[in-house]
Order: structure tokens, then sequence, then C-alpha cells
């Protein structure tokens, strides 16, 4: 099947612009920090944020902002709550995007 | 033609206003619950007669979830009181037939519950499977 | 960071040509210009509500419960927004502004509005979110107050009226992601802004207002302790519609066990430019701290506060409740909020009671802050009359008429007159559009059928 | 089965792209349910809400196949209206028409289990199949409406609401039930409205003065509601007037003499009882409506000095009876201050009077004198019948009366712009000064007026009166609850409201109800915040809540809005989702009555039996009726009960 031409293409052609390279940079590297956090959790099935972080030296708090961001997209879900007040995450289903 | 049905049959009567859209919110957060289900909407959880929830049971479903308005009803201050004697009622009609009174259960769920929806639907199909189904004989109209 | 396409999109803006003329044009689809619109168009007026962002619903709709009856926000905002959104006569401009308001005489407006492109058709969008799911653009998303991310392609929230797609052009990479994926083939980046030139004989200012910046209150920390946040965050966090699966703190995810409350921040103080007390925020806090001990039942809740004022029909009722239910109350100003390695947060405060400097450890800090008018971008671009403001930027209103501005013809209602909890601004909604009717009647000059009186009462 | 012969059912089964066709098997749900009984045409298409999708419906309807439609698609928020108006749009009845959900409430949640996705799709298409096989089609239930309103109260929020309405076009009657205009608010006088340079007998005089200049407002004094009956758009209202016992309006000279010559002595209520009044009630102040005096007849013992005086009085006048045709009622009927008991706080040592008595002295005097002096010390205590704790089930004012912090700051700060050299005290428990009033309290602070806080815990201000002085004792929170002992020339309590004997009596006529705090009650306060439950009676001001000036014209004005809402356009339409009894099945049991909020239902004698009847304008569908009616024979239109019981039969796969 041929590539049908997007109207992205045609804004892009007559604008004469392409995204600031920060931003595609930006992109890329939540994409590493996500993928970091997605390759964790499939290797090891439940953990907390701190357990996380721990693992792949990223912040806490940046990891539990991932997470909540993954949450409401449907890719991660919450299982059980540790007795210190923490709760254990695992990937739902298959991940995308 | 009657649907071939191994899993419990839960049929769930909903609010126009308010529960309806809070159990359409589980659908907007993708959340998961078993599709045994089956919604009637009414305009208050308050019209619900008792004798309908006998009714569901003889027709074939094997618990009624009554998502009821709460205090977030439009129409009624006591509205929780109300849904909770047709609840009660009905509850009595099952006694007397030797079916179960937790077949039929009832919680509050506001327009955007979704969460709590789906947790309590769970709750109640895994009950339900417990309980398997109905061993009282229901006649067919 | 984002790119500045969206400026150069909207110098191709194309003036749309015709007569568009309605009875009022209403500014801002909060509660207020809801209600507003509402009622107007029942009385049989035609209204266009124009709305900044692409969902109209305003602030309630992102609330958890609300006092003193502790209903669910959402459960009263969202049937009025399909009200408003189905009404014949109401036409619902979202993601527009109105750029330009020319008072040109008696009941003669020219209001410019700028319709911005969502590049989505809004015809062909279902609403599925299937864009949303692919665009690899993660941005702290302001429905949330930074509490998780937002992509570049996305729908403001699940009950957005309209619910349709909006694609930030400003932090969209042009993967080309969305437009490939959507089942509709609703994505259209050939899309360009409109300007409308609007007659109306009438207009509400219903703009609301915006929180108390509370980084500038340095000595709290907001911005640098992640788990100091504000009260609207801690809204987010309570409402089913919830960011996190619970209510954590930001820092570790973590559910506290001990939550305090400083009120008064933005408020009553003239080192931030703000003597005033702004309202609702006792109010809130004894909510969101009865909320707290429902979802949490084992936290502990401390409110430090000056004077708590439950003034409101119901509202000492509720404080009472608050108390009974073991919220804490402490009178004492604080005087600063401190990170601990554990993330934890020491609140040291001038306690009243005894008079001392004393200092207590909370899992999560909750700043109450305060609410200041959003009016700006309105009030400077009204030509040929100046609309009078106080001090603040909130619109003055005549005593007598409580939404009457000192333009002519031009109402004011909610908190854009200054700070005020739901009730009374749904009240203030509901009496500009009184106000608004008596004017557009006169306007029209329609002779009154007189009355006889049967008694004394002469004339 | 004669009518679902007739009813032709069209099934539209929505993909949405993918979001429902890829879990829910659409083309098995369109097999399946083509073969119901009663459906002429079952469909499947990408977008069912798109243009073509809709002309899909529009057509069948129009060629005739169809008469009757099932959408399953998305939610009915999202699309339901949507469908309803391409019905309309095609000539057919939009009330035939029942929509499933199968995204949302399906496709979205149940991902997992593709095969019992699409069974429940059948299922829930079947339901609304069985509910349409005996829909009937309906209309919106349209109800006349008077474009007149009656007002009952004349303080600022009746006055408010009246000017309005007036303004708007609509026929106003405003009955006050004292001789004059003005209410609470014109008692206040010369106080400003905090932070406007109006006061509030400004706001009094201007409303009065606009209100007068229109002809379509009558203004009966002196009167009461005698009755009300009928309902929502169509009032029967019966007031009586009451004789103000003069012709005419008396001249000067006759006025000075009048003054003089009434030897029957009351309180005056307008001045807070701090002055004398005679049975000649003469208009408390300039602006006011009518100019006319009035005589109080409770009072006068018809000695006949006035009469022999002045040819303007007429001791004869009878009482007249007035009939009036209203669409619509407010109630804005205010509050009365509350009334200390006897030596609560020290009320009726000397030198302890009310905020009330304070403004009335003011008013009065233009000066603040007490027992012939000046005071150089006052103490305010707050919270003086507010916030009161309910003690052995006793009557308490458990609420906060909202104005009272502002006002007394008002009042204290004025005072000290004349008294220089006075000492003001505050003792409260919070000062309430919410919003742009907190401007207010730092303008107490800044001329030095003392804050003392106290903590109702650890007990209440005692006021004493030793060496002719009134003392207050408290322990104050914000000096380290030291106990303090303040001597002060004058003690001032700062009471609360309470709803207005009018507002008692009005609830109790028009059977409006009133909550625990004695206010009259809202439907709701954010989603009906000034109705009642009985449709086409509203409520204003204080007699709702305790609130200030400003909160007080915002409410009325409100009152105002819902009132044109219903009544402008002379008529208003209702949804046909309404309560309807089948007479044949009715044995009268009532039950259906007492379960009902709205008071829409009653029941009536129909050739020697008793049955129940629903007034549709006032039910609002909500069917609590249907749940206790032993014989079923209250029903809902739109929603029967054998629509429901045949949805739950094929739902459940049981088919009859």
């Amino acid at each position: 099947m041929t590539r049908r031409e997007l109207s992205m293409d045609k804004l892009k052609r007559e604008l004469g612009i392409q995204p600031p390279k920060e931003l595609t940079e930006y992109v890329r590297e939540i994409t590493t920090i996500r993928s970091k956090i997605v390759n964790c959790l499939r290797r090891d099935g439940e953990l907390t944020v701190k357990e996380i972080s721990s693992k792949t030296g990223l912040p806490e708090d940046i990891v539990f902002w991932h997470l909540m961001t993954m949450f409401k997209y449907g890719l991660v879900e919450p299982t059980e709550k540790t007795d210190d007040g923490y709760y254990r995450y695992r990937l739902r289903g298959e991940t995308h995007g | 033609m009657v649907l071939k049905k191994s899993n419990p049959q839960i049929l769930i009567f909903t609010t126009n206003i308010i529960s309806d859209p809070g159990v359409c919110s589980a659908g907007l957060m993708h959340l998961s619950y078993p599709a045994q289900t089956t919604m009637i909407k009414v305009p208050c959880s308050s019209m619900i007669r008792p004798e309908w929830i006998l009714l569901a049971l003889e027709s074939g479903f094997d618990g009624v979830f009554v998502a009821a308005d709460g205090t977030d009803c439009p129409y009624l201050t006591d509205c929780t009181d109300k849904t909770a004697r047709r609840v009660k009622e009905a509850q009595e009609l099952l006694s007397d037939r030797g079916i179960e009174p937790e077949r039929v259960k009832m919680a509050a769920i506001c327009s955007v519950c979704g969460e709590a929806f789906v947790r309590l639907v769970n709750d109640f199909y895994s009950r339900l499977m417990e309980l398997g189904p109905i061993k009282v004989k229901t006649h067919e109209k | 960071m984002r790119s500045n396409i969206s400026q150069k999109i909207l110098e191709m803006a194309e003036l749309i040509q015709g007569s568009f003329e309605y009875d009022v044009v209403v500014i801002g689809g909060g509660i207020a210009g809801m209600e507003a619109s509402l009622d107007l168009a029942e009385m049989g007026f035609k209204v266009l509500l124009v709305e900044r962002e692409p969902t109209i619903g305003g602030k309630m709709f992102l609330l958890s419960k609300v006092f003193p009856t502790l209903d669910c926000a959402s459960c009263i905002s969202t049937p009025k927004m399909a009200a408003v959104a189905h009404h014949p006569n109401i036409d619902l401009w979202t993601y527009s502004e109105v750029t330009r308001i020319d008072v040109k005489g008696k009941g003669d407006f020219e209001i410019t509005v700028l319709r911005k492109p969502r590049f989505v058709n809004e015809e062909l969008c279902t609403g599925c979110g299937t864009c949303e799911e692919v665009c690899p653009v993660v941005l702290p998303k302001e429905y949330d107050y930074g509490l998780r991310g937002r992509k570049a392609a996305y729908i403001p929230f699940d009950t957005a009226v309209p619910k349709k797609a909006v694609i930030d052009i400003d932090n969209c990479i042009f993967c080309g992601q969305c437009e490939r994926e959507c089942p509709a083939g609703a994505i259209d980046f050939t899309q360009k802004p409109t300007i409308y030139k609007i007659k109306a004989h009438a207009i509400i200012i219903t703009t609301g207002y915006r929180l108390f910046p509370a980084e500038r209150k340095e000595q709290y920390g907001y911005g640098k302790i992640p788990n100091v946040i504000t009260a609207m965050q801690m809204e987010r966090l309570l409402s089913p519609t919830r960011p996190f699966n619970s209510v954590l703190r930001p820092s570790d995810g973590k559910e506290p066990s001990s939550i305090g409350y400083v009120l008064c921040v933005g408020s009553r103080d003239k080192t931030v430019g703000n003597p005033r007390c702004s309202q609702v925020c006792c109010m809130y806090s004894i909510k969101q701290a009865q909320l707290i001990l429902g979802a949490l039942p084992l936290a502990d809740v401390t409110i430090y506060c000056m004077d708590i004022r439950a003034y409101g029909k119901g509202f000492e009722e509720f404080y009472q409740k608050a108390k009974a239910m073991g919220v804490k109350f402490v009178r004492g100003r604080v005087a600063k909020i401190e990170e601990l390695p554990s993330g934890n947060v020491r609140v040291v405060y001038e306690d009243i009671d005894d008079g001392k400097v004393n200092s207590a450890e909370h899992d999560l800090v909750v700043l109450s802050v305060g609410l200041l008018p959003s009016n700006d971008s309105i009030i400077s671009i009204i030509h040929g009359a100046k609309i009078a403001v106080d001090d603040l930027g909130f619109i003055r209103v005549d005593p007598s008429a409580p939404t009457q501005t000192n333009i002519e013809g031009i109402f004011a209602a909610g908190c854009a007159t200054g700070p005020k909890d739901i009730p009374d601004t749904i009240l203030e909604a509901a009496s500009a559009a009184a106000r608004c009717a008596a004017y557009l009647k006169s306007l029209k000059q329609e002779r009154m059928i007189p009355v006889e009186v049967v008694s004394n009462g002469k004339k | 089965m004669e009518r679902s012969d007739k009813i032709r059912i069209g099934v539209y089964v929505c993909h949405c792209g993918g979001n429902i066709s890829d879990v829910v098997n659409v083309k098995r749900v369109v097999d399946e349910v083509r073969k119901e009984k009663g459906v002429v045409v079952a469909k499947d298409f990408m977008f069912m809400c798109s243009e073509a999708g809709q002309k899909l419906i529009e057509n069948d309807i129009r060629s005739g196949k169809v008469n009757a439609v099932v959408v399953a698609s998305c939610s009915p928020r999202l699309h339901e209206a949507t469908f309803r108006a391409a019905i309309a749009r095609a000539g057919g009845n939009s009330y035939m028409y029942y929509h499933v959900d199968v995204r949302e409430e399906c496709s979205w949640v149940h991902e997992n289990d593709k095969e019992e996705a699409t069974n429940k799709a059948i299922r829930q298409v079947r339901a609304a199949i069985a509910y349409l096989r005996h829909a009937e089609p309906l209309s919106r239930i349209r109800v006349n409406c008077e474009r007149s309103v009656l007002v009952i109260g004349g303080g600022i929020a009746g006055l408010r609401t009246a000017l309005d309405l007036a303004e708007s076009g609509l026929t106003v009657y405003l009955v006050e039930r004292t001789p004059f205009l003005g209410g609470n608010a014109a008692k206040i006088g010369n106080v400003k409205v905090f932070p406007y340079e109006k006061t509030a007998i400004d706001v009094v005089r201007e409303l009065i003065e606009r209100l007068r200049k229109m002809s379509n407002v009558a203004i009966y004094t002196n009167a009461e509601v005698e009755n009300v009956s009928g309902y929502v758009g169509n009032f029967d209202v019966t007031i009586k007037v009451n004789p103000r016992y003069f012709r005419g309006k008396p001249n000067g000279r006759e006025v000075e003499e009048l003054r003089k010559i009434c030897p029957r002595k009351a309180r005056d209520e307008f001045s807070y009882e701090v002055s004398e009044r005679t049975a000649i009630m003469f208009p408390p102040f300039n602006g006011t409506y009518p100019e006319i005096p009035a005589i109080d007849m409770a009072l006068c013992d018809k000695c006949g000095l006035c009469t022999k005086m002045s040819d303007k009085i007429d001791l004869s006048q009878e009482p007249q009876i007035v009939h009036l045709k209203v669409g619509a009622i407010v109630v804005a009927t205010g509050f009365k201050p509350y009334k200390p008991e006897k030596s609560e706080y020290g009320y009726g040592l000397p030198g302890v009077i009310t905020l009330q008595e304070l403004v009335g002295i003011i008013n009065r005097y233009g000066d603040v004198v007490i027992n012939g002096r000046r005071p150089r010390s006052i103490a305010f205590i707050y919270c003086v019948g507010s916030r009161q704790r309910r003690v052995d089930g006793k009557k308490a004012n458990e609420y906060c009366s909202r104005y009272c912090c502002i006002a007394a700051l008002d009042v204290a700060v004025a005072i000290k712009e004349f008294l220089k050299d006075v000492k003001i005290y505050h003792v409260v428990r919070d000062v309430r000064s919410y919003g742009i009033n907190e401007l207010l309290f730092e303008e107490a602070s800044k001329q030095g007026q003392v804050i003392i806080k106290y903590d109702v815990d650890e007990g209440e201000p005692q006021v004493t009166y030793i060496n002719g002085k009134p003392i207050v004792k408290v322990k104050d929170v914000l000096t380290e609850h030291m106990e303090l002992e303040l001597p002060v020339d004058l003690v001032v309590l700062v009471t609360g409201m309470e709803p207005s004997d009018g507002t008692v009596n009005i609830a109790e006529k028009l059977k409006i109800s009133r909550g625990t705090d004695g206010f009259l009650q809202e439907v709701h306060p954010k989603l009906r915040p000034v109705e009642t439950m009985l449709s086409g009676i509203f409520i204003a001001g204080t007699a709702q809540a305790p609130r200030g000036v400003g909160e007080t014209l915002a409410s009325a004005s409100a009152a105002a809005a819902k009132v044109m809402s219903l009544v402008l356009k002379g008529y208003t339409e209702l949804e046909p989702f309404v309560a309807f009894v089948d007479q044949d099945s009715c044995r009268g049991s009532g039950l259906c009555v007492s379960e009902c909020p709205y008071g829409a239902i009653v029941i009536k004698e129909y050739a020697g039996s008793k049955k129940a009847w629903v007034n549709e304008v006032l039910c609002k569908g909500c069917g609590a009726c249907v749940a206790v009616c032993p014989s079923g024979a209250v029903q809902l239109r739109g929603l029967r009960n054998v629509q429901i019981e045949d949805m739950i039969r094929a739902a459940g796969g049981a088919h009859d």
C-alpha cells in the first residue's frame, strides 16, 4: 500500500517548518525514560516506585510521574499496597505509544 | 433462543443522570468488568419495583445490581432511603421463594464513579460465582 | 521548548464574511457562564458562549465533591455542560478567544472572536481517544495541574464538552501517527484560524479566577519541595477522575498518613499584594480534610489557620462536623516549610495558643491558595469605554445590582467580580441573566401592560 | 399485541471506526436482531453519527419503512440528542427511539472477551427492541403560564426581584405586610454598604423610586397573602389589604399636628424600638412608599382626637380582598434580628444593647449617646444567637449568621470616625470578614480596635454589672489564654439572623419546607438554589439564609431569572416523561401520594370511587410513585411497566 499524503505533510510544506529540535530531543528523552521503566517492570513484574528508582537510577518523583501517566493510558496498574504505604505497579497487557 | 450461559448473568439498573454516566465513566477509563452484564436505565433508582428484581431472576439473571443515585439524586433528597426500601422489599420477595437475598445488591454510583462501580460489580460477580446458579426452580412466564 | 508554530498559523487567520448577531455574548464557559447562558436561552434570547479552552466546564468539573452538601461536582456540572451544548438558543464556541470588544452605542457591541483550529474535524471526531493513545509526546498536563503527563494530541477530559480531540500544535513533532491511526479520518492539519465579527446587544463576563501562584510565597517551598502541593492538586487527587490510583504524594507515590493544610496562602497577606480574604479556602480545606478522612481512614489532618470563615448556609455545621470527625485545627500562621531527607515536610508555625514557635512533620503539605482575577485579557480589549476594576483587578459592580458593571449592557458574574463559592457564583450568574434580560427588553422598548391597582396602594 | 404490529423498528449498529467493531462482532449483532419481531431494518455502519449515518435513518423513516429506531453506538450523553433530532427531521416522532451504548458500556470495558461482549450487545439491543414494541409517540407537554408574578415581601430582596421582573415586561404584584416598603435594609439607614459609598437606605430608595416608575407593577402595602391555590403557571392568589384609615396624603401642617395628637404610644419598630411612635404610623424615611400614613389599629383605641383634626382620616375603612392570577410566586419575606434572652450576655443590664439597637441610636441621634453620655469604651460580643451549641435538645441556632461580623466591624469603624477617643474591643470566636470585607477588619485594626478571641470550649464571655459599669470577663486565646476583665461603658451584642415571622407564616401557608435552621429550604444549593419543591414558587434573600445586602440582591435577581425562564414566553414546555394513572386498575391506596415529594399526585373521587390523579405539570418524572403502587396503576409515560418488564425478559433470554 502506498503511503497516502497526510494533511500534516501539507502543513509542513505550506509553512516550511520543522518541529523544534529541543522538542524532538525531549520526546526522545522521555521515551527512553519510559522504556527504562517498562523494561524494568517487564523483567521484574510488580515493583514500587522506590524499587524502580533504585533499579533504573531515575529519581523517584520522575518514576512516579511517568507511572501515573502510563496509568492514565491503561499501560500500568497498581496491585497491592505495602505496609509502609507504597503501591506496587505492573504492566497491563501490551504497551503501545 | 436462550443465550448460552455458564457464568452468572447480572442485570444492572442504572439512572439516566447519575449512575449511567458513572458506569459509562468506567468505559472512558478503559477499565474492565465481566461482560455478563446488561444495563437498563431508569430516571431514578427509587422507581424500581421490587417485583422487577424478582422478574429478572426468573428471566435468566443470577443477580441484580442497583446502581443508585444516592445523595446526588436530582429528584429526591431521600433517594437512598427510598431505593433501599425497594431493595429490602425485593430481598423479602426473594427470601420467600428460597432465593438468596444477596443476589440483589445496591450501591450509590456517582456520575464519575467508574472505578468504584467496577470494583463493586467485580465483587458482586465473584460472589454470584460462589453462589452458583439459582437453585430454586424459577417459573418462566 | 514549545515551538511558535501556532503564531505562524495565526497569521493565516481568515476573516469570515457574513453577519453574525446575538442578543448576548457570554465570555467564559465555567459554571457561571453556563448558568447565565442557560437562563437567558430558556427565556428565549439567542446566546453565544465563547470559551477559551477546548472544553467548557471551567474549574468546577475538575473538583471532587463540593461543600457543604458534599455532592459530586461532576454530577452537577456535566448535565449543565450537556444542556449548554444541546440548547437550541445557545451557540457554543470552544477553543475560541474574544480578541476585541467595541462599545459602539446603547445595546450595540461588536465582538471579535478568534476561533483557533483544533486540527481535528469536529464533525468527524468521535472522541474515541486513539490519537491520544498513539501520540508519542508526553507533556505536563494542565488539567491535572502537573500531576501527570498529557499528550500533544488529546481530549482534555473524559467528561469534556464537546468531547473532541485537539492537537497542541506547538508541542507536536509532526510524526503523523494520530493522522494515520484516527479511525474517523478526523485529523486535519490544514485547518486555519477564523475570525468572526459579531454584533451583540449585551455581554456577560464570566471569566472566573486564577489561582494564586504558590511559588511566589517562597518560604513555603512550592515548586521546590515535591510534597508541597496546592489545594487544587489535592482536589484532583480526591476526585473520582483522579490522576493517581489513590491519594498519593508526588515525591515517591506513598500514601500519606499525615497531611497538613496551610490556609491563607496568597490571601490576607500584604507581602504578596493581596490583603483580602479569598472567601473559599477555609471551606474547601475543611471539605478536603473530610474527604481525606474518608479515603484514608487512618490518616490525620491538621489545618493551620487564623480564623475559620464558615459563613454560608450550612457551612458552620459542616465545620463542626469536621471537628467531630477528628480534623485538627491549629491556630497559627505558618512561617516556613522545609523538606526533610525522608521526603517528609516540616511546617514551622507561630502557635497562637501558647505564643511559641512550634513545628510539626507531615507526609504531605497542602497550600490553600487564594483566588485572583483572570480578567486581564478581557478588560484590556474593550474599546470605546473603560470598564472599572478594583485595585486587584476584579470587575467593579453596582451595589444596587451586583452584576452591573459601569458600562451599560455589560454584566459580570462569578469570580470575575471577586472570589466566591459555587452557590454564590450560581446565584450571581442567574442574577446577571435577569439583569441582562431586563436590559435587552428595555432596548426593545416594549410597551408594558399597565396594571390597575384595586386598593389603597394607588400610585 | 395490536400496537406492536404497527411498530416497524430499524436497528442501526455503529462500528465507531473499530472502537466498537474491534471487540463487538457487529455483523453478528445485526444478524441476530434482524430476526426479532417488529424489526424491519437492521444495518451496521462505520460512523452512525456522521452525516451519512444519520441519512440512513432519515431515509428509512421518510420512505415509511421504519417508525421506531434503535441506535447502538457510543454513550447517550454524546449522541442520543443527535439521533432523536435526525428522526424529527425526517418527520418521525423523536420519542420512538432507544439508545444503546455499546462503546463505553461494552466494547471499551470488555476488550478481553469479544464473544461475551458481542452477546452483551445483542442482549442490550434486544432489550431496546422490546422497549420499542410497546413505545408510543409522545410530545412535550405545553403549559400556559400567566405572565404575571406575585412577590411577597417589600424589603430589598422583594424590591429587587419585582423591579427585574417588571423591567422584563411581566406584570408584578408586590405585597408587603407592614404599611411601608423598605424592610430591614431601610432600618440599617445610613450605615454604608461596605465596600461601596452607598448606604443601605440609598439602595432601598433607588429600588423604590425605579419600581414606582413602572406602570406594570401593583404595590400592596399593609397587605397579606390569604390564600394560594393552583399550580405552576396558574396560581390563584387571594390577598387581604388592610385599610390605612387615611383618605389621602395629609399636608405638612396636618402631619405636624397629627404627630402630636395621638395619645397611644408604642416602641417604634423602625428604630429597633429605640424610640417611640404613636398609633398613627408616618412614613419612616424619605423615599419610602406609600407616603401616606397608616393607623395601627391594634394600638388605636378610636378616641377620635385625630379624626377631629384631619378629614383625611377615615376610621370606617374596611379591609379589601383582592384576587390575582399569577404564573409564579417569589417569597422574599426576610429575617428578624435575634433577640437575646434576658440576661444572655447581660442583656437587660444598663449599658448592654444589641447591634440593632446601637444602629437605631446612631440613626436617630446621629451620635452614640448612652444614658446621656458618650461611651469611652465599647465591647462588641459576637455570635450572639449564632453558632450556638445544642444543649439537651433545646432549640439552638447552630448556623453562622454571615453578615454580623461585617456589620459590627462596619459600625465600629464608623463610630471610631466620630468618636476618636473611644476604645473598642471585639470579643470574637473567629473574625469572618470574608472576601473584600477583610479590608474593613484591617481598617478597624489600623484604628487601634482590639480583637479578643475566645475559645468556646473554655467558656463563653460573661457580662456582669459592677459599680455602674458592665464588665466583660473573657479568656483571650491571643494572649495565651489570659483571663481579661474589661469594664466598659457599653456592651454591644452582635446578634444574628432568624427567619422573620412572615417567613415562618408564609412557609406554612404555601407548604414550602424549612431547613433545620428554620430558614426556607431550596431544592438544591447548586442545581436549584432559588426553587422550592413546589414548581413555580421561588425564594429570595434572607428568608432562605442569612446573607448581606449584596448577596441578598444577587439571590433576588437570581429568583427573577428563574421566574423569567418559566413565564416570560407565556408557556413552558416539559418533557413528556411524567407519571400517569391507569384508572381501571387504580384502587386508590394513596401510597403514591405520600411517596411524591412534589405534591404532584392527589386522590380524587371518580364516580364514587377514589382514584389517584397526576398533575403532569408538577410531576418531575422520577418514578418513585411507580415503585410503590400495589396494583401497578401508576406508571411512567415513556417507560411503562410493560416496557421495563419486557426489557428484562428480552435481556434475560426468556422470550414471550
